[in-house]
């Protein structure tokens, strides 16, 4: 296979050749090429459709910019849709298809569009599709959602992975080009830490494009020498294909490192690509400048692309776009391509230069430029046979990430371009021709200036390469006002000059409107190349200047950014890290049910053989243990070590009742408000020394109550001698609950358990199977005669195993959170679905552990009017009337023959579970005035699936109200 | 962003948990104060445009409560302090 | 200890060490840890009791290492000790009895899961999980970081090895954590 | 003019040199009946309401910048009514019902799209959470359904069904939600209330208030003083800023909010949805960007844009859901400032000074209540008494006890 359009030079491998299909069809290239660079060079210009008129288009650029030469790399569940093919490094075996057209790339039957541009105008269906009201979302909205897009996703999982990381430096360089390049030596020289990145996989920027000297070397070979000497020095960090993002807060960069997209696929465990996190005080963006075009008509067509594009293609690439080429400039910088490409032998058949009044008018070739059409100065037009023309209208410096902290650039008339202002991310200056200073000599100037500001260097500076050090010339020329057809300023989003000039007709004149109404700018390419001329054509419109106009906000990303990249690892099974119980082997090996509580993985039930439903292993646990004994592991439970001669009137302020005065070795129900007085969290605390108490809180709010209590110890008492620590994870914590809970205790526990010897609410410690340091508490959640028992975690399986054993005669069985909310919902115990953080103590019927005798947080403001209100919601129990009758939390209450509106709402049910004990369905719910319907019968009514229950309203302790089981 | 802190040096926001203006420092004393009190200390806000001292917790790190001067328009950080220095100064005790 | 057969973080009977090129990872079960804490306005006699214990109290940031005691500075005043398991598995009542009462003291062994991680630089994998600045910070930092959504305690012994306590309930993520990133990084 | 597709026919035969500007540039008068401080959604749709409704004259928006530039210009677009709370939802569903006529009202099509919006369920509890509030909607006159999680797979097959940290057990769905094209809101509404001779006078800064014997006579502005008989403040994201002019204090904390626009992309997600167990909602545009967002950045800030905790949070939940677009680039990041109240609801009331009143306190959920927000400002404004459905969005709720808290997170502004 040949490649017509490959001329001589470049910085590619020859010795290689790669083979790879665009649309199918097999091509070659060489190692070095990008998929831009090997289509040119195989004589393929059309590359992809504009978005709106379904335009042939091919690249205009050989870098990120690129609005047009959009593909789909890869396929199958890699499948990469809206890959620039002017970065897309080739690699062997690469496939890429193009995007938004059908049948084909060549004859897409969308371009209809095109034909239809007359009435396709900027913010036309802001006007129309609104009759009939009806065919909006049935006719109109689908149809414009289907021509919706460019490239499409897989919709199959990403099968590659992402890395993240951070990295830490002096000097952050971004952009390794001529400027880049000296600043980083001179740091590097200096000693210290640099990172150069690049978004390039060759570092040298332009200097890889242009055939510029650097002292008495080409500028490739200096930066291909420089970055030699930088890889020598330990402390600098030289990062190819990664591109810098954003400037975010106090020094930190996000990057992005491509690190295995020239592969077909990343290796084994490695990334696709990682995002860096860079922590720099001191940056320099020397990201270079980006060409942008002249507006004039049909300057769309493949083969018309920025004049430093085209040269790029023939210097780095050894490509000629076309082996008959034309260039059209307004600065002197446009005149290097034609001079570049008549050195490689290219043919030049025109030089259209508008400080001399000649402009290029018109073009031809629909799939492909054929022909240019020029006037000259005396109003003259002739024709030429063309396959290329480069076009340049002046470099923009890349201010991009120097704007991020929404600095405005300023406009510099010199280069008639935005410049980096005064302002910016503190700690990132600007060098080269990011900052406007667009000559080889000073971009190394100020490349080495900047870090030498950057890193306070003092000493002589040091000479400096002999480099070119041309003056910009340039005649602004934003668009050309001869010519007939459209005259393109968004390539992508089809953005023409008409458009302009319509929302300056209809008043869109701020430059935000004139974005937002044309869609100017908000393309893939997000307007590097043509938002420049679209605001100056406003200006020109309006009659105020460039400056005046303003450009719009400059955000991050610098370049569109993977979100896989983003996510890194955290993503399917690793989006949270797991938490995993003392138990959990064991359940494991049970074949239990697991359920997520938080990042917790718990047992939610345990299934025996022959059960079949979740029901039946439930009901078997709740009776078994109501029974018998049951063993719970319920470790989750936050635990707090409090400890300090203030620990007791600690608690008072941070519980609503007292705790002050529990004696050692007992422990009491806490309730915790919120200073809104709100019910923040319960739990059991326990006093186990005279300076020490444990504190259980509820396993959702274990993080919060111990920031809270931090809250609490530094900042509102800091005098108080108080220490925290928490020990949740240190403990395995069981309950044991069951009519046998003592006597199988007593099989493992050292000491005297007796009733009397270790009453209801005791706590202290023990020792368990011989001398092992264990906890014990005598609390109740199921209602049953319960302790909880602690050891350290490493023993909590085996603590297990042994009370199961020595247990065995008691058939002791271990239930889930299924069947401790069984339990704990027969005993009207507050949990999840009750603790919504709405609710206050006097709605769960706990109105009077609320002690105003003492300050304590929330104590004052639970006192509201509004929560106080004795219409207001309390906590009751509920049943069916009818046995049979199902109930479904979420419900919502309803007198009978109630109408369901809002008006009638009684409030709702918030947790509800079958009672395998009384043999039908109980809820707990929040209901008006409940304390006083107590006996009344209403409907708990599930709007969503048509359920409307007779129910009778209960106590909330709907299982043994008197607590004789507990105490037993 | 990064957060000065007074005892570790330079720390990443990430590892700590915002709470906000560090008036919350300021709670009135419940015996004494009432409702109304307690409404303006709880729920009422300057929320400047500019230099605001705010509570910050180092939860993954040393657990300190820290008050940061912070403008938040740019986001520089002018001052950080250990928030039970600042509780002390204001008065508060025990 | 009793007849109780401890298991470990991972769920084992013994401790982990996995290998990944040039990294070792090695679970330790043989660390007994303890907070202390001093109490209000007890520096001083805390300071003391640990000096005539030989229980160090190292700056904020630093582990400094002894025998038996080692410790590390966690919060202001608050230190985690690090002791034998085998010969301080009651290492909270041994400092209680050492520190008395200018002392908060709460045992934290089984709170946390240990690995050491070894390799002739750690710097390659370290970037990849936590933002410490580790070819930067001396041998003897400590410091708590955040690996993957985890928090983690970090000292560094020296530029090839580093102890992290992680929350022991997540041991199973945390070395998935670390596998993940070496296989990336080596 | 109206617009019409006749109209744009017509026009594109004639060169559309027809089309004229959808709003005037008027100097500021000396007075208004109403001046609306604030140029956004809500203050545009304030003062057509003003006009339209209430039959009022002599009525002025200021905007400081541009019309459409505070958070009508920067949010992810989302209608919806799934609100929990009596407080809350009937303004909602209210404001539901006039985005569904808003086109014809306008004659501007704002694009009012209505392809459903699911919450997905991931633990028991918040199904029963989900429950109770679907049927709250429903008992308001909203729309709501319980979707099995294989309804939710035949939906939208490409979620992560099969290797999720937090399995998806469900859905609640509110097949009215959808999406607005948002800009378009704000000139929808500049351009009709124009027609009815709202000045809109942009570039206009108010500097202070010139309150006289607790009554408000004007505001003092970058364009010189303009006088008023009534002000209203809808200026959210700076509500602080803008009422320290009358020496007032606010139940809020100013917090940025980011939003995310990837690439355009053939569609795939149709209606929006909502991850229950990690910070992510997300929809597709008509251009076919998707549009996504997560968690406020957590601190006081003025400075309309974020860092990177929160973009990667975002986006570990994008991946955690949708395994699928990890190839897909996202292209723009942009920050607004929210008004994050003390309970995560709004205000609209009436002030202690005679003759100023507040519309703000709408933390991340302004976009969507545009057209009641503007219709229950413009009642108040013009009658002095509330919109019924906006009855508890009042200032003394705090003190009262009677928050409006959707998320039960207390007076904590950056959690709601």
């Amino acid at each position: 296979m040949t490649q017509p359009n490959r001329i001589a030079g470049g910085q590619i491998d020859r010795t290689r050749t790669l083979r790879f299909t665009f649309d199918g069809i097999p091509y070659t290239g060489h190692p070095g090429d990008t998929l831009a660079s090997a289509l040119l060079a195989n004589g393929v210009r059309l590359m992809g459709r504009s978005f709106k008129y379904h335009r042939p288009r091919g690249p205009i650029s050989a870098g990120s910019e690129e609005p047009n030469a959009l593909v789909e790399l890869r396929s199958g569940a890699r499948q990469e849709p809206n890959t620039r093919a002017t970065v897309a490094e080739l690699f062997d075996g690469l496939e890429a298809k193009s995007q938004n057209r059908w049948p084909s790339l060549r004859l897409d039957a969308m371009a209809i569009n095109d034909r239809l541009n007359a009435f396709f105008t900027a913010g036309f269906y802001y006007k129309t599709f609104m009759w009939p009201r009806s065919f909006w979302e049935r006719v109109y909205e689908p149809m414009i959602r289907r021509a919706a897009g460019l490239g499409s996703v897989s919709r199959e999982e990403d099968p590659d992975a992402y890395d993240k990381g951070f990295l830490h430096c002096d000097l952050l360089v971004i952009g390794a080009g001529p400027a880049g390049l000296m600043a980083a030596l001179t740091a590097g020289r200096a000693g210290r830490r640099v990172i150069l990145a690049d978004e390039d996989f060759r570092m040298g920027g332009r200097l890889n494009a242009e055939t510029f000297a650097i002292g008495n070397t080409a500028g490739a070979d200096w930066a291909a020498a420089t970055v030699a000497e930088l890889a020598s020095m330990p402390h600098v960090r030289l990062m190819t294909r990664t591109a810098v993002i954003g400037a975010f807060d106090h020094g930190i960069y996000g990057a992005v490192e491509r690190v295995s997209d020239h592969l077909a696929v990343p290796p084994p465990g490695k990334p696709r690509q990682i995002l860096w996190r860079i922590y720099s005080q001191r940056a320099i963006l020397a990201g270079g400048a980006t060409e942008r075009p002249i507006a004039f008509a049909n300057n769309d067509r493949p083969g018309i692309m920025l004049a430093g594009a085209l040269r790029a293609y023939a210097n780095r690439w050894g490509v000629a776009a076309g082996q008959r080429v034309a260039v059209f400039t307004n600065n002197d910088d446009g005149l290097r391509t034609a001079a570049d490409l008549k050195a490689k032998g290219v043919e030049v058949v025109a030089v259209i230069d508008s400080r001399k009044g000649e402009v290029v008018i018109d073009t031809r070739g629909r799939l492909g430029l054929k022909a240019i059409t020029i006037r000259d100065g005396a109003g003259r037009t002739r024709s030429f046979s063309v396959e290329a023309l480069g076009v340049s209208g002046g470099w923009n410096p890349n201010v991009n990430i120097h704007s991020h902290h929404r600095a405005r650039p300023v406009w510099d008339a010199a280069i008639a371009a935005f410049v980096p202002g005064p302002e910016g991310p503190p700690g990132l200056l600007v060098a080269g021709a990011a900052a406007g200073v667009l000559s080889t000599h000073g971009a190394l100037r100020t490349g080495c200036d900047a870090a030498r500001a950057a890193l306070d260097l003092t000493g002589a500076a040091p000479d400096l390469p002999q480099a070119e050090d041309a003056p910009v010339r340039i005649s602004p020329l934003w668009h050309v006002d001869h010519g007939r057809g459209r005259a393109w300023i968004d390539q992508q989003n089809d953005v023409t000059v008409k458009d302009v000039k319509l929302a300056k007709q209809e008043n869109f004149t701020s430059v935000e409107h004139l974005k937002r109404y044309t869609t100017l700018g908000m393309a893939t390419d997000q307007g590097k190349t043509g938002n420049v001329i679209g605001l100056a054509i406003m200006a020109e419109l309006t009659g105020r200047s460039i400056p005046e106009t303003g450009t719009t906000i400059y955000r991050p990303p610098y370049t569109p950014v993977a979100l896989g990249t983003l996510a890194g690892r955290s993503r399917g099974k690793e989006f949270k890290p797991y938490r995993l119980t003392p138990s959990h082997y064991w359940a494991q090996e049970q074949g239990a049910v697991f359920v997520e509580v938080g990042m917790w993985l718990r047992t939610q039930w345990i299934p025996k053989a022959g059960e079949t439903e979740w029901r039946q292993s439930v009901d078997r646990e709740v009776l078994a243990t109501r029974k018998s004994v049951g063993i719970c592991d319920v470790t989750t439970l936050g635990k707090i070590d409090i400890q300090g001669t203030d620990a007791g009137a600690f608690l008072d302020r941070v519980y609503a009742n007292t705790f002050s005065t529990l004696p050692v070795g007992k422990c009491r129900y806490g309730l915790m408000l919120r200073e809104d007085g709100i019910v923040f969290d319960d739990g059991t605390t326990a006093r186990l020394g005279e300076h020490e108490y444990v504190m259980t809180t509820t396993t959702a709010n274990a993080v919060a109550v111990f920031r809270h209590l931090e809250f609490c110890r530094q900042c509102l008492w800091p005098e108080m001698d108080v220490q925290l620590i928490s020990t949740t994870e240190a403990w395995a914590q069981f309950s044991v609950a069951g009519p046998n809970a003592r006597k199988l205790l007593e099989k493992v526990v050292d000491q005297d358990i007796s009733d009397a010897a270790f009453p209801y609410m005791a706590a202290g410690n023990i020792t368990v199977c011989g001398g092992l340091r264990a906890r014990l508490f005598r609390i109740s959640f199921s209602g049953e005669l319960a302790y909880e028992i602690a050891v350290p975690t490493r023993y909590g399986d085996a603590l297990l195993r042994e009370m199961l054993a020595r247990g065995a005669e008691f058939d002791p069985i271990v239930y889930g959170t299924e069947a401790l909310g069984v339990m704990r919902v027969e005993k009207g115990h507050v949990a999840g679905g009750e603790l919504n953080g709405q609710s206050t103590a006097l709605n769960m019927g706990l109105g009077r552990m609320v002690s105003k005798k003492k300050d304590s947080i929330g104590m004052v403001l639970s006192q509201r009017e509004g929560l106080t209100d004795p219409e207001g919601y309390r906590l009751v129990g509920v049943k069916p009337v009818d046995r049979n009758g199902k109930l479904t939390a979420g419900s919502h209450f309803l007198e009978k023959g109630a109408a369901p509106v809002a008006a009638n709402d009684l409030g709702w049910l918030t947790s509800k579970v079958y009672s395998p004990h009384l043999g039908h369905d109980i809820a707990l719910g929040y209901l008006k005035a409940g304390d006083r319907r107590i006996g009344q019968r209403m409907r708990a009514v599930n709007l969503l699936s048509g359920q409307d229950t007779e129910v009778e309203i209960l106590s909330p302790h709907m299982f043994d109200p008197e607590g004789e089981r507990l105490r037993g | 962003m990064i957060i000065p802190h007074p005892i570790l040096g330079p720390r990443d926001a990430q590892e700590f948990v915002y709470l906000g203006d560090a008036s919350l420092i300021d709670r009135p004393d419940g015996m004494t104060a009432g409702i109304e009190e307690f409404h303006d200390y709880l729920y009422q806000r300057t929320n400047p445009a500019g230099e605001h001292q705010e509570l910050w917790y180092h939860e993954q790190g040393d657990r300190s409560w820290l008050v940061v001067t912070r403008n938040t328009v740019t986001h520089e950080i002018l001052k950080v302090e250990l928030a039970r220095d600042v509780a002390r100064a204001r008065g508060r005790t025990k | 200890m009793a007849s109780l057969q401890p298991l470990t973080a991972l769920g084992r009977r013994e401790p982990v060490t996995v290998t990944h090129g040039p990294l070792t990872i090695a679970e330790r079960t043989d660390v007994a840890l303890a907070s202390v804490a001093a109490r209000k306005g007890r520096m001083a006699d805390l300071a003391a009791a640990a000096r005539a214990a030989g229980v160090p109290l190292p700056a904020p940031a630093a582990h400094q290492s002894g025998t038996p005691y080692s410790a590390f500075w966690i919060a202001p005043e608050m230190w985690f000790v690090e002791a034998p398991f085998a010969s301080h598995e009651l290492i909270a009542e041994m400092l209680k009895s050492a520190l008395g009462e200018a002392a908060s003291i709460t045992e934290q062994t089984d709170a946390w899961v240990a690995f050491d991680l070894a390799a002739p630089d750690l710097a390659p994998l370290l970037e990849r999980l936590c933002n410490v600045d580790f070819p930067v910070v001396p041998a003897g930092y400590a410091t708590r970081t955040v690996m993957e959504h985890l928090g983690v305690y970090l000292i560094k012994h020296g530029a090839g090895a580093v102890r992290l306590y992680g929350p022991r309930s997540s041991a199973q993520s945390l070395l998935h954590a670390l596998e993940t990133a070496a296989r990336s990084v080596f | 003019m109206r617009y019409s597709g006749f109209r744009v026919i017509a026009e594109a035969l004639t060169g559309h040199r027809g089309w004229k500007p959808v709003w005037r540039d008027p100097a500021p008068q000396a007075e208004y009946d109403y001046v609306i401080v604030g140029g956004g959604g809500h203050g545009l749709a304030t003062a057509y309401y003003l006009a339209k409704e209430f039959r009022q004259s002599r009525i002025a928006v200021l905007e400081k910048g541009w019309l459409g530039g505070g958070n009508v210009g920067r949010n992810t677009t989302i209608i919806r009514s799934n609100y929990l709370l009596d407080g809350n939802e009937p303004f909602y569903e209210f404001s539901l019902k006039l985005w569904e006529g808003l086109e014809q009202e306008l004659n501007y099509n704002a694009m009012v799209s209505q392809r459903g919006i699911i919450n997905l369920i991931h633990t028991d509890a918040q199904r029963d959470a989900f429950t109770r509030r679907g049927n709250a909607m429903i008992l308001h006159g909203a729309d709501a359904r319980l979707l099995s999680r294989d309804e939710v797979r035949r939906m939208y097959p490409w979620l992560n069904f099969d290797n999720a940290r937090f399995p998806i057990k469900g859905a609640l769905m509110q097949p009215r939600g959808g999406t607005v094209r948002h800009d378009a809101v704000a000139w929808g509404y500049a351009r009709a209330a124009d027609q009815r001779g709202v000045d809109l006078i942009q570039n206009c800064e108010v500097t202070g208030m010139r309150i006289e014997q607790g009554r408000i006579r004007g505001v003092e502005t970058t364009r010189g003083f303009i006088g008023a008989r009534k002000v209203g403040v809808a200026v959210a994201g700076s509500s602080s800023k803008v009422m320290a002019h009358a020496g007032m204090r606010l139940p809020i904390e100013s917090h940025v909010l980011q939003a995310f626009v990837t690439e355009g992309l053939k569609p795939f997600i149709d209606g929006v949805i909502t991850f229950g167990a990690g910070h992510f909602y997300i929809s597709q545009s008509d251009k076919g960007g998707l549009v996504f967002g997560g968690d406020i950045d957590g601190y006081n800030s003025y400075a309309q844009r974020g860092n990177l905790p929160v973009i990667e949070d975002v986006a570990e939940g994008g991946m955690a859901l949708m395994p699928a677009i990890g190839r897909v680039r996202l292209l723009r990041i942009w920050g607004g400032i929210m008004d994050m109240s003390m309970d995560g609801s709004p205000i609209i009331d009436r002030t202690p000074i005679e003759g100023l009143y507040f519309n703000g306190g709408w933390c991340y959920g302004g976009f969507k209540a545009t057209p009641a927000s503007g219709w229950c400002f413009a009642h108040l404004l013009a009658r002095d008494e509330p919109h019924p459905t906006a009855r508890a969005y009042r200032f003394d709720r705090f003190l009262k006890g009677l928050m409006i808290d959707e998320k039960g997170q207390g007076a904590t502004p950056n959690l709601h």
